[in-house]
């Protein structure tokens, strides 16, 4: 792989509609495949980006399903970096965690699939409206050490 | 997604084509609402058509799991593909659900009188 | 169905990479699915669209890979709308012909395919930079009668 | 896109997966023009595994047809699929290659002698 990707955005703007999550998983997806991601790590990531769309819809938005969300990819040669901007309710980071796998219950698993499959999960509250929440992934032996992988988690 | 329900004395199976998200769960919680309203104990869901499950699907999973328990029913998963499986592997949900290779396997295994 | 999709818009911004066109597809053939249009047609809205944006790389912007296009999915209820934008050379619409199917050579398809599929095609050139691609594909028994469809042409 | 070109004596099969478009199209063309120049004159190109082909595929394999054209060879296409099927009857190309069910009905209808 030589440096083709180093500067390649994709940007889609969206409605926070959840019948609309399918497209942004085949998108994720073959993005991943595009950048030689296994398989099987392509299929971890758009779980993840699934994940994090729902939780904006549900959480950020609360269910309203004519907001905007913009999910950008950057293909880099080391990593997948993929943001998602939405302009809802933001949350104190700090509150957004995953539940313990032991105490059995519906919800609660979307926080912990996105700590687990990505390496660096970022949300930035920064901006003067909504969150902009950013996900990393490294190709094999370009990230952090696993130890270090799933940070803050 | 789309659900085919068999229905045969308590039982029922679930054939489940497609995708279980945040958009198509509330579909498959209502018909399992329906069905166990209904006074039918026992489900099986095949996945064998189901290309892809997230939270929001298990979360509807183990919803019906907690509402079967409570009328001593029994809810079984069966015919999973290996991603389908990854995911229940790494939620841990694997040790809470019965899950078949095979539907007979799984419809054999109900625990009637 | 009902009128749900009455203002849905989808936006992808993506580079003038062949590379990229494999995800394009997937987003526009899920997008006709989610319209219920058939898979048959999903699968020819799909081409139409992959020949227009090869023709926008190819010939707009002469194959150079580090330009924008901008294509937008409109989900009416009516009609799947599919605008493609660049900011490449401009062409007199009227030169952007198919060829005759009997002379047998290489290229010249594209064209034909986006006529022969869409129900409406229209170049805008009015845009001060570039050009503005309309391609309608309207849902059965919505559209213009077969003999008036592919306009044009 | 994937090629896998398996050689037997004038005769070359590939073995495509995946799709045929602008971006991999270029990658089939050096293929062929390989194979051709390599005195190859027979040429079968299995779709089993093709997944899609657009305008930019069917010029490179139009290329090829008349490439062979030109020393006598031959180029056939087997094991299409529908989606794909319908791209050459929509295009009429149909007519222009020839095209068979599968592999060995194409491969024993070569005309060598
Ligand atoms: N984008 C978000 N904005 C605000 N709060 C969030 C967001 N994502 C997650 N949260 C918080 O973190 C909790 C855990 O999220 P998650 O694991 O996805 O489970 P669930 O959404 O099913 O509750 C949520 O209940 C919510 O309080
Ligand atoms: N987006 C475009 N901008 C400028 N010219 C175009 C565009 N699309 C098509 N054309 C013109 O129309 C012709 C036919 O296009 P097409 O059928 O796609 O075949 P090909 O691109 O293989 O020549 C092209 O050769 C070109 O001259």
């Amino acid at each position: 792989m030589n440096s083709l990707f180093q500067d390649d955005v994709i940007t889609i703007s969206v409605a926070s509609n959840p019948r609309f999550l399918t497209l942004i998983r085949c998108m994720v997806f073959n993005t991943a495949l595009l950048l030689k991601f296994s398989e099987k790590i392509s299929r971890e990531i758009m779980l993840a980006v699934d994940e994090a769309i729902t939780n904006v819809i549900k959480h950020s938005y609360n269910q309203c399903y004519e907001k905007e969300i913009i999910v950008s990819l950057h293909l880099k040669n080391d990593r997948l970096e993929i943001h998602i901007r939405d302009y809802g309710k933001k949350t104190d980071p700090s509150c957004i965690k995953s539940r313990d796998l032991n105490d059995i219950k519906p919800g609660g698993l979307g926080v912990f699939f996105i700590r687990k499959i990505m390496d660096h999960v970022e949300y930035d509250t920064s901006p003067e409206e909504g969150t902009l929440l950013k996900l990393i992934k490294y190709k094999t032996d370009c990230g952090p050490s696993p130890a270090g992988g799933h940070n803050g988690d | 997604m789309e659900i085919k329900v068999i229905n045969s004395n308590n039982t029922a199976v679930f054939e489940i084509t497609g995708e279980i998200d945040l958009y198509n769960s509330p579909q498959l919680r209502q018909q399992l609402t329906e069905t166990i309203n209904k006074g039918l104990k026992f489900i099986l869901l095949d996945f064998s058509t189901v290309k892809y499950i997230d939270s929001s699907g298990l979360a509807t999973l183990i919803e019906g799991l907690r509402k079967l328990n409570k009328v001593k029913g029994e809810i079984k998963l069966c015919c999973m593909n290996k991603n389908i499986r990854d995911v229940f592997e790494v939620s841990r949900l694997e040790d809470i659900f019965a899950i078949y290779n095979t539907r007979e396997e799984a419809l054999n295994d109900f625990k009637k009188d």
